[in-house]
């Protein structure tokens, strides 16, 4: 079992990363990842069942989801319907990684999204396997996978997950 | 889905088209009436759908489940390799007989009352088959066939005995079949990305070269020039734009720009088939591409007027090496419905849905348009390329023009 | 709903149905034009709906609201212990007057204007009443009573004048009536399970005993087996089957066999009445039934064409005791939305749904079929039941069949 | 929304209005054919509907996306200060132009193709002109203007070419809207609250002074008398109450009797407008009203037939003081859709829509009326102010009355 | 970092706050604010963005907060359509406040909602941007403020949210 | 007030439940119920606020529990249309029981549901009312009673809740 100290900075972690996103605040969720070491995966719950080895959005190194950024706020702007996210998390699982200082966490997850006339809907439900570097006290992403049970989005996704 | 054989005295009747070549109604994305009056005539009509692609039920006694519209298909590859369809409905009482959307199955098992149907749709077992109906005969009650032709791999499914054989429907359209399908179409599958836009799904295969490099900001953004090509319009509407769509030439402004190489047209010299680009829309619905190194099937299966779901199908071809599997499987980043380059096409389709009741009542194509000219002639980047098919479905809809 | 007395043109009139007396369209159950017609001349036409039970509100000023298709109802026993039924709308301007599920009432007062009804619906107070229009009588503002008549403790209600009486509607079906309800009807409320199934409401009544030991595979699991048993088809297609449920014999499977004695049985010597079980479709759509010691009312509420809610009614004896009371709440996980042997039923009505626009374009009942044959003569494991209701619906609904 | 010049025959041309002048059938609140026919008719039709008060795009180039119920509405004010309606939709291929709800804007950019179009709808600029249809003229293809006027700040559209214009339209109307919008109309935006209705969008704006003291419970509750008042009702269905809502004197009831302070009477001695109150309902479906020192403009935006959008719209005037300001925000916790006095108004309208389908079939309006009276000369406390609206709205509908 | 304990005391209030509003019992909400300092708003997410200054339900002295629960108890009953909620509160962020004792705390929040005939939807989405002092063991709210993302509520909210 | 750590085991073994229950591992959730003591209830809330004596499903003794997983393992397969769950439970109270060990705890939950073609939705919503027996260190169910606020589900349900 993991002592409440790494749990409530593993927790920290998590919670910086839903508020970065449903603040759109691009550049604090990228500080969550490892700099030069995360990795994101978007995944759908039906390519787990069904052993596909694509992902909705994929990207492998950091520099991906750097890009990723930049087409959200420079390339997409004007043009998407934009709306709100709002992340609700539980963690369901952490434990000691493979790796010295790390962990991996399994948490259910929930996004529900409000469109600019103001209705709310659930975007996306499912779970998120992280990877997580404790580096002194900063606990940073080394993988995100979001395992997604609506694999039919609701919407075209435009933020990350 | 109204049965053909009940048809009604239908108000469409007055309908009408407007004179202009180059015009379109609005209206036909929103009105209900036009959307029943498509499933009957369109999709239960002398068209060609494709239902899937063999990369997605690749063994024997593999299946697919998919929709028609309204109408729930089964696809089988038998175990004599041959890719059948079925009505997805038991010839019983009509329990949709499979709920699964792909699998391994030499039985298909009704759990109503048992009913037992073999990978060929034939009846094989039924209980109490002995006190039923004086005459029944298992041989009459298999599963409903549905008509089913392969080209490339690719199943297409007609729900019409009148639908000309596949090899003339698709005519003009094979030598882009091959390039997007990687020359023999022996694909595996690499999975899926699905969405749903709230647009009709008219909406969705209405595409041109007009917007390419105006709505995807992501070409001005990397300084990423499309090359040269052609485009090609069939008599069934079809449409095949063979843009090349060169490799990013690294402008410093990604951070990963290896994303976007073309390490097919790198092996291959930068020559051949292998180094070409297109995208394709095969009427009614589908689009297939291959844009660099990544080739997809978008099918897109109407959900009512005003939604339609987008299922994004990515293959691989059987032969690649791991690093072009994962180079492919890196390079869905680029294309998709969250896509650098195509996640803006759902936002202005899903916005001119919400357009639709607005004057003035048609929408207009302009580029390229002029009045009488061959369609198919029409340039690359041009958005006239459409007309044709509209042309097409007018008449498949029984719709008639104002005077002039 | 659209009220009788503004009948439209409809071009439902060219509707045919198949020439088969043993087949059904399948597009019944996913036309909306037939909904609506259903609503006219089904719901608001010549049937009895089962409102309620007694047992829902077994006092004097209980109350109960509940819908017949998209019609508001309210239930009420009187201060004279009479049930009366009424519209659920204020006599003024319509509003809903009262929104609870049930509960006890002397008085309804609508909150719009104030005005006040006592629980036989007679108007007692309208605010500023002298300032009404001339010729205002109280006397004639009530609430719109419906016809409202009670057997066993059910509560019939019909909205047409021509339904025939009560007595004479349920003809045949008495017998049936008095096993599912313990004799006596005199019961007490245990609660509600109450469900959505994605279907149209006649295929929830569409109910045959051919299916039953097929689909329900807990019985061929537990080594079940059904007893002997027959099946009455009446003129008004009201169905009863009295099939045994014997008990289950300790096979060892179960954990907890104790869930399936049936204690009445056993306490009556394993003969009389109560040592029957049975399963009832009343026209047009209410099940009830006692399977073992459970006796159970399903009202079906269509809400739209496609989707209705069921509320499971468990109910139980008066004269229980503690322990019966207690064994019929466990039992009850034997049936129901959720439950060891009905689960399986909304699954399969479901998948229906999902496939009626499939060809062929009709289900066939064939299991005890013969063309020409007395329905009533019907086994109880055949699914021919249901036909002598069918041929009432074609009727009443205005289809006339194909030629042969 | 079917464009007018695709009109069908209609079956609805066989619907009968009831004989008695008092009464609304109810089914106009619920009958899907009935709300396709008010959007060509009546939303489309000869009427005006408020789209915005200039406090909502207080500057030059300010903009606010709107309906008129499925059409969407751009409204720009020009940087030469004229208000501007346009549709909401590109004229190129009729893409939504603006998603955002206000903002500021001197050019409007469609994505799809980048044509951009100044903030009076002028088409400015599209790439690639040179290749257009021959005798392309950017001229001729400019956003589509709207009919546009505005009244003390209050931007009036009408999507026809038959509707008077406003000043006539508004006759009657003047006195009433110089009250409610404090004098000159020079105001500011507070917010909005927003929410929805399960109601058809005519229940909203059937208003009646008949049920003002008894379905606000806070009134009696609080011991809070109304004034003496007036009422006006208009040839064009427009109806102004102005009983006064005085100020409550403090019972000791509520904590805080603050909320209801009547400053602006108080500031005036109890004298002169500042010391009125008023409601109006401006046909077809917007009210204005101003309650103690809370105006306030209410717009009903139909989304189907039985659910509406209502943004309530508060607003203060450009003159207030810090404590008047400050005073107005609290005070909008007595009016709006959670608010202390008229959160009960959707309850009951909600309550209405779920009992249309009832007998009897009409609704009756009786308190105040008299056959044949002059419906202007309605009390302030009557329901039938709303009588002439619904004559108006029977013949704009074409609906003839049955025979008495 | 705030300590475990006074954590557990925020979210203790919180959670009362929550099973407060999902019980109906509106006195024992009341009770979670500072009796006669406290203050309590529902802000469309939408007057943030736009920064507009009206609320939709602004109580901005205890005496108005005291009066909600009197409408709702005693001028409401009988008229409005029920219904029975359910909140699930997410704690983002939590911080010492300017005030001594005090602390300020952002949760994200959603609401279900369950009709009389017993279908449930989203009611709300947004966040909770509360102001709490601690007094002794004893945790109140100075003031509680709703952003309510979907601005466009599906219903007349009775309840405070 | 409980200890942290006893806190921590009740939402260690919820969380067991939940994750169980949304992996379809129906004898890891049998499992955290007390071995021939635990009992498992769903009810409906219109019920509990009527006083109703039902419920929807009734597993009054750990035989019951066994015989539901068997259903569903071996009954119903390939005849029901399958769903992926996925839960989220919030701990509103947790109390010593009446027995030595023993703990009573609320909590709300909610869960949604994604059908086989991937679109997502609410399943339920309500609470859970658990009595927990601590046995050295760990925790099982003696007793879980879902109240289903949404007492109409929107479809049948197949897997406990
Ligand atoms: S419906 Fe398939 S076996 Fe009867
Ligand atoms: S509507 Fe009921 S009293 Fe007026
Ligand atoms: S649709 Fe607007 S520019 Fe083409
Ligand atoms: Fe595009
Ligand atoms: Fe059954
Ligand atoms: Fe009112």
């Amino acid at each position: 079992m993991l002592t409440p100290d790494v749990l409530q900075r593993l927790d920290a972690l998590q919670l910086d990363y839903i508020d970065a996103l449903d603040s759109k605040d691009l550049p604090r969720w990228l500080e969550t990842f490892q700099k030069d070491q995360g990795e994101y995966y978007v995944i759908p719950g039906e390519h787990v069942e069904e052993d596909l080895p694509l992902s909705l959005l994929h990207d492998d190194c950091y520099a991906r989801i750097q890009d990723r950024v930049n087409f959200i706020e420079k390339v997409w702007v004007g043009i998407y319907e934009d709306y709100q996210m709002r992340h609700f998390v539980q963690r369901v699982r952490a434990t000691p990684g493979d790796a010295p200082d790390t962990y991996d966490m399994k948490s259910n997850v929930s996004v529900l999204y409000t469109n600019t006339e103001g209705h709310a809907q659930v975007l996306a439900v499912g779970t998120y396997e992280d990877r997580v570097r404790m580096n002194g006290g900063a606990a940073r992403f080394l993988r995100t996978r979001v395992i997604l049970d609506n694999f039919t989005t609701p919407r075209y996704i435009v933020y990350p997950l | 889905m109204d049965m053909p054989l009940r048809a009604l005295p239908d108000p469409l009747n007055d309908y009408r088209w407007p004179a202009a070549e180059n015009e379109v109604p609005k209206d036909v994305f929103s009105r209900d009436d036009i959307y029943r009056r498509e499933l009957e005539r369109l999709f239960a009509g002398p068209v060609w759908h494709v239902a899937a692609h063999r990369a997605e039920l690749p063994n024997r006694c593999d299946f697919k489940t998919t929709w028609v519209a309204e109408t729930p298909i089964l696809v089988v590859q038998g175990d004599d390799s041959v890719m059948r369809a079925f009505y997805n409905a038991c010839s019983h009482r009509g329990v949709m007989l499979e709920t699964r959307r792909r699998g391994h199955a030499r039985e298909f098992e009704c759990p109503y009352h048992r009913w037992l149907f073999d990978e060929k749709g034939t009846l094989r077992a039924c209980p109490a088959e002995n006190d039923f109906i004086p005459g029944f005969d298992k041989a009459d009650n298999g599963l409903a066939q549905i008509r089913c032709e392969e080209f490339l791999g690719l199943v297409f499914v007609t729900l019409s005995d009148e639908t000309p054989p596949l090899r003339e429907y698709l005519k003009g359209m094979e030598p882009g079949l091959e390039l997007v399908l990687m020359g023999d179409g022996d694909c595996r599958l690499l999975g899926y990305h699905k969405t749903v836009i709230d647009a009709n799904w008219k909406l969705y295969r209405d595409n041109d070269g007009y917007h390419t490099p105006l709505l995807h900001k992501a070409f001005t953004w990397l300084n990423w020039q499309g090359g040269k090509g052609s485009q090609t319009v069939t008599e069934q509407g079809h449409l095949a734009v063979t843009a090349d769509l060169k490799p990013l030439s690294d402008t410093g402004i990604l951070h990963d720009p290896s994303l976007l190489e073309f390490k097919a047209a790198i092996r291959a010299g930068g020559e051949g088939p292998q180094a070409k680009t297109g995208v394709l829309v095969l009427s009614p619905g589908t689009l297939i591409s291959k844009a660099l190194d990544l080739p997809i099937i978008r099918y897109s299966l109407p959900k009512g007027v005003d939604r339609t779901e987008i299922h994004w199908t990515f293959i691989a071809h059987k032969d690649d090496d791991p690093e072009m599997l994962q180079h492919r499987i890196r390079q869905a980043n680029m294309m998709g419905p969250s896509a650098m380059i195509s996640l803006e096409d759902a936002a202005v389709f899903n916005r001119t849905q919400k357009a639709c009741a607005t004057q003035p009542p048609n929408t207009q194509f302009v580029k390229g348009f002029r009045p009488g000219m061959d369609l198919a002639a029409a340039g690359q980047n041009d958005e006239v390329g459409n007309l044709a098919w509209w042309e097409i479905y007018r008449r498949l809809m029984g719709f008639q023009r104002e005077a002039a």
